[in-house]
């Protein structure tokens, strides 16, 4: 699937915003320049719609690879990125979701994409993003009892 | 109470028998496994052990200090008495097997007129121990391969027989003396060339290599200690002479084995031209079937446990049959 | 019913493979509930290792970071150290000169060879073959004599600096690794006879451990376990990188998915990258070997980006966030061996723990790069 | 039958191939160093603990205590005090350790260093009994050194 194929899909479910008060929100979805970004497509969708966009990058036979967070401190959230990739294109897509800190919840896509969950696993350990109906959220990479999220900016080094 | 001259020189003679064949089991046990290092040493471009003594000629005996000084642990939870008799139950029918071997015309500690059938019933007792031994271990890994040895020798103890049994259809006889004295002559007598027998002959010999490889547990069909699958099988908490005894018994069999194909199939004692029969030429062939084994073990890597039963089933074992066939008719046709 | 109560009906039980387990290669364990020889599940716990490279890579500056990198993947360390730097220098927009492209195409091919004999060796042992691992030894070593002699490092390189190389690479080096890429051709038919072509080998790779190409795409397994399955995605193709595109190479696929398709597949790709070393060392331009003007302490500027390249194992990606002072805001180590590794507890399922390890062998996995 | 018997025999003969190849091997010269008896060389880039280098003209180290290596050591590992003598043009140093519990060799101190006034060792046999041995200081090594 071409990138302005997707681009049209991922632009039903993007968050909107409008760049200044004056323009007409415009949905999130930016195609960056491969050689500068190294990906294609870089969209934000809100954090309840993440399935839906696994459920796109599936169809259009994506492969997943990788899942982690970025705590953004001064804005109170914490962004958590998919990394997807086209085998057979090698185009690569980014989609963001934020979420705030305080109530760090996002629906896991691991349903879609099994190899998911170990990655949701990983950023739940570093940022203690809970990922809702993910079969098995223990720590995988901290010791099992470890309670603390170490990427976090609040974590003492 | 009097003693009989003859009952009394008969218990001496037992004895240094018995002493001798540990002995001779022991030092084998010990210079082979220098081999089994030094040998894939040199296929490996590397020296292999040369610090103890010249040329690591005494690594032996510091490997055997070695063993000596461990303790001897004993995990808890495992069958403590079978965990204990089972190495003495491995070593000592290996041992028994030696005492019918005809080492050369006149050396031999029995020459029983049922030698053959002797070293296996014998021999069966091995796999009762290691299977104790592993069961005993309280341990998943050795119990894996207690059951593994289980089905492994009795896979491989129907093409064994199988080849034995058209063997003595030939030579008539169970007596292992006798059948190396059949195979008197130049190598053309040998029964591996006794083609007028049955044309498999030479295939024989090779399924009963293949076997006594399974049956000693040899790689590549060494499923019962496949470090890489069960981290040690069946010797996993042995430690100390507990391993000792495993390890000498592992090379008390080889010999064993490879005695037997020499009496069975190369002739024993006599010398391939004809000349000089006796004691070295035994020894000789003995030790280059012994080298053979240290060399597949090194050259190949393990066979899966279902790949080692269908080569069981699937090829040696009606290989086997048509060889035991084939003698039958010919013998009948003779 | 109990847990306890349902064990005991189901007749499994749980084998714990690892941490220490000669198979693992390192400290990875896999919880095995096993029915008799055949594996009901496998559940890897991994994290033995874990160091959070990731939280160092922010806490200190980038040039730091650098020796870091060379010790996830210790195998194949020029690739983490060429995607790192790679990843920093498209932040930071310093352009790389070519010599430098050059030389690092060929010293990280040279590591990908050296990776790939180290594989054939280790999984040999898997198999219960010890003797092929020492000649792979033997072959890799004198690439390691080559690197060493160029890098200063064995293992963990720490060659590769933002703006190009540390070191130019001398003639005795280019000498050395033509000579070596004659030896090592001419010992390719050896490895056939002795591995390839061997019957127990083969029966013990042959339909063994399939992948399908499905599950690399859901699991993200990357590399040769992809391209065993059929499916040509290979990092240096797909998104090229560094001089790549000017380089005549395959890309090996075989489309079995299993072990044996894995093992071709690394193979071949040994003969592969010989030929781009010897491509990149025939066309080897003069020049500098470190771009100028690169400031010693960086400061890309805001933003993020993203970088890939073909590990030894997969594609390596590094994910760098920068609030443009002189550390990372956020740095994501993108292991292949961590997706690859995923897949094992779905892939395994109903297999012989014997042929499940030669699966897990053929993932060639270096835990510290799963566990970072 | 006819593949049945073509299998017995390819793999027989891949079988006998193999222990052809590994009894060829046994020919070769063992390509294995003897380490305690021999021991290679290093090759000029070889990256070891650092020392100190000394101007062969004045016998002092070169360093001037700029403090660029232990800025530049990504595990801190280095510490190192210089003093300013009376009418002398240049700081010189007094003091210098490295940590070599800590030391990740990686030779970015030696890259850092603009005045030429640290090398790599070639030493690579560096085992010890105590962790206190591995602190040094490369004053007094490299006075040791220079003393043999």
């Amino acid at each position: 699937m071409p990138i302005n194929m997707l681009k049209t899909k991922f632009a039903e479910i993007a968050v909107c915003v409008a760049a200044t008060p004056d323009t007409p929100s415009a949905p999130l979805v930016t195609e960056t320049a491969h050689a500068a970004k190294g990906y294609d497509l870089d969209v934000t969708v809100p954090a309840d719609r993440v399935t839906g966009a696994a459920r796109i990058m599936d169809e259009a036979a994506f492969m997943l690879e990788a899942i982690t967070g970025v705590d953004w401190m001064a804005e109170q959230q914490f962004e958590i990125v998919y990394d997807y990739t086209a085998v057979a294109l090698g185009a690569r897509v980014v989609v963001r979701a934020r979420v705030p800190r305080a109530t760090p919840e996002l629906p896991t896509i691991s349903r879609i994409y099994p190899g998911a969950n170990w990655h949701e696993r990983e950023a739940h350990d570093f940022f203690g993003i809970v990922f809702t109906g993910h079969p098995e959220l223990i720590p995988l990479l901290l010791p099992e009892d470890a309670d603390f999220h170490p990427l976090r900016k609040d974590f003492g080094a | 109470m009097s003693l009989s001259h003859e009952f009394i020189m008969g218990l001496v003679r037992l004895t240094l028998y018995v002493v001798g064949l540990i002995a001779f089991a022991a030092f084998n046990a010990a210079y082979l496994s220098l081999c089994e290092r030094k040998v894939p040493a040199w296929f490996q471009l590397r020296y292999g052990p040369k610090e103890v003594g010249p040329f690591g000629l005494l690594q032996p005996v510091a490997d055997g200090v070695k063993l000596l000084t461990k303790q001897l642990l004993v995990q808890k939870g495992s069958d403590v008495l079978l965990f204990k008799l089972a190495p003495v139950m491995v070593i000592t029918p290996a041992i028994m097997c030696l005492a019918v071997i005809p080492f050369s015309e006149t050396l031999g500690a029995r020459n029983i007129n049922l030698g053959l059938l002797a070293i296996f019933s014998f021999s069966a007792i091995h796999v009762l121990g290691t299977m104790l031994g592993g069961w005993a271990s309280y341990n998943k890994y050795a119990s894996i391969a207690a059951a593994r040895v289980v089905a492994q020798n009795i896979a491989y103890e129907i093409p064994l027989l199988l080849v034995i049994v058209a063997l003595v259809m030939v030579t008539r006889t169970f007596n292992l003396h006798e059948i190396v004295a059949q195979q008197a002559g130049a190598f053309w007598h040998w029964n591996i060339f006794r083609l007028q027998a049955s044309p498999l002959m030479p295939l024989a010999f090779l399924i009963f290599f293949t076997c006594m490889l399974a049956e000693s547990n040899r790689a590549p069909f060494d499923m019962i200690e496949a470090e890489s699958e069960l981290v040690a099988g069946a010797f996993t908490e042995y430690s100390g002479m507990g391993f000792g005894l495993f390890f000498i018994a592992e090379y008390a069999n080889i010999v064993v084995g490879c005695s037997l194909a020499t009496v069975l199939f190369l002739g024993g004692w006599h010398c391939p031209f004809g000349l000089l029969p006796g004691l070295h030429w035994f020894m000789i062939k003995m030790y280059v079937l012994c080298f053979a084994v240290i060399w597949v073990r090194w050259s190949f890597p393990r066979t899966q446990f279902y790949g080692l039963l269908n080569l069981s089933w699937k090829f040696l074992i009606p290989l086997a049959f048509v060889h035991l066939m084939l003698t039958a008719v010919m013998l009948k046709l003779a | 019913m109990s847990i306890e109560a349902q064990t005991l009906h189901r007749e499994t039980f749980i084998l714990n493979l690892g941490p220490q387990h000669p198979a693992t290669h390192g400290v990875l364990r896999i919880k095995l509930t096993l029915d008799g020889e055949y594996i009901e599940d496998a559940e890897p716990v991994i994290g033995y290792g874990h160091r959070m490279h990731e939280k160092m890579g922010e806490n200190r500056t980038y040039a730091k970071f650098l020796p870091n990198t060379g010790r996830m993947d210790y195998v194949a360390a020029m690739f983490n150290t060429h995607g790192y730097v790679c990843a920093v220098e498209r932040l930071a927009g310093i352009t790389v000169p070519e010599r430098a492209e050059f030389i690092r195409v060929i010293t990280a091919e040279l590591n990908r060879v050296a990776s790939h004999l180290l594989w054939v060796g280790a999984f040999l042992i898997d198999l219960g073959g010890f003797t092929p691992l020492l000649y792979t030894f033997d072959d890799r070593e004198q690439i390691l004599d080559l690197l060493e002699a160029v890098t200063g490092a064995r293992l963990t390189f720490c060659y590769y600096r933002f703006g190009g190389v540390c070191n130019d690479i001398d003639d005795d080096f280019i000498a050395g690794t033509r000579k070596f890429i004659a030896h090592l051709r001419s010992r390719m038919p050896m490895y056939h006879a002795l591995i390839t072509k061997n019957i127990i080998f083969r029966r013990r790779c042959e339909g063994i451990g399939p992948i399908s190409a499905e599950n690399c795409r859901k699991y993200g397994a990357t590399g040769p376990v992809i391209r065993g399955s059929g499916v040509a995605y290979d990092v240096r193709k797909a998104e090229p990188y560094s001089i790549y595109p000017r380089l005549d190479f395959n890309v090996p696929v075989y489309g079995q998915g299993d072990c044996m398709a894995r093992y071709l597949v690394r193979m071949d790709e040994i003969v592969e990258s010989l030929r781009i070393v010897e491509q990149a060392l025939d066309r080897l331009p003069g020049g500098p070997v470190m771009a100028e003007k690169v400031p010693r302490i960086l400061k890309p500027p805001k933003g993020d980006c993203y970088f890939n390249v073909e590990s030894a194992r997969g594609s390596f990606g590094v994910r760098v966030v920068s609030d443009g002072t002189d550390k990372a805001y956020r740095m994501k180590l993108r292991s292949p061996c961590f997706s690859n590794l995923s897949l094992f507890q779905e892939c395994s399922r109903g297999m012989l723990l014997a042929d499940a390890l030669a699966l897990l062998g053929t993932l060639d996995l270096v835990i510290p790069d799963i566990d970072r | 039958m006819w593949n049945y018997l073509k299998e017995i025999f390819s793999g027989g003969y891949s079988l006998l191939v193999g222990m052809w190849i590994t009894l060829r091997h046994t020919f070769r010269r063992p390509v294995t160093v003897q380490y305690p008896y021999e021991s290679l060389k290093m090759p000029a880039r070889y990256r070891g603990h650092i020392q100190l280098v000394f101007d062969a003209a004045t016998g002092q180290p070169k360093c001037v205590a700029c403090m660029a290596c232990a800025r530049a050591c990504p595990s801190n590992c280095i510490s190192l005090e210089g003093h300013k003598p009376e009418g002398a043009t240049r700081r010189v140093v007094s003091k210098y350790t490295l940590d070599f519990t800590s030391c990740s060799l990686c030779g970015l101190c030696v890259e850092s260093c603009s005045f030429d006034a640290l090398e790599f060792s070639k030493d690579y046999n560096l085992a010890a009994t105590k962790k206190d041995e591995y602190v040094m200081d490369l004053m007094k090594q490299a006075q040791g050194k220079q003393e043999k």
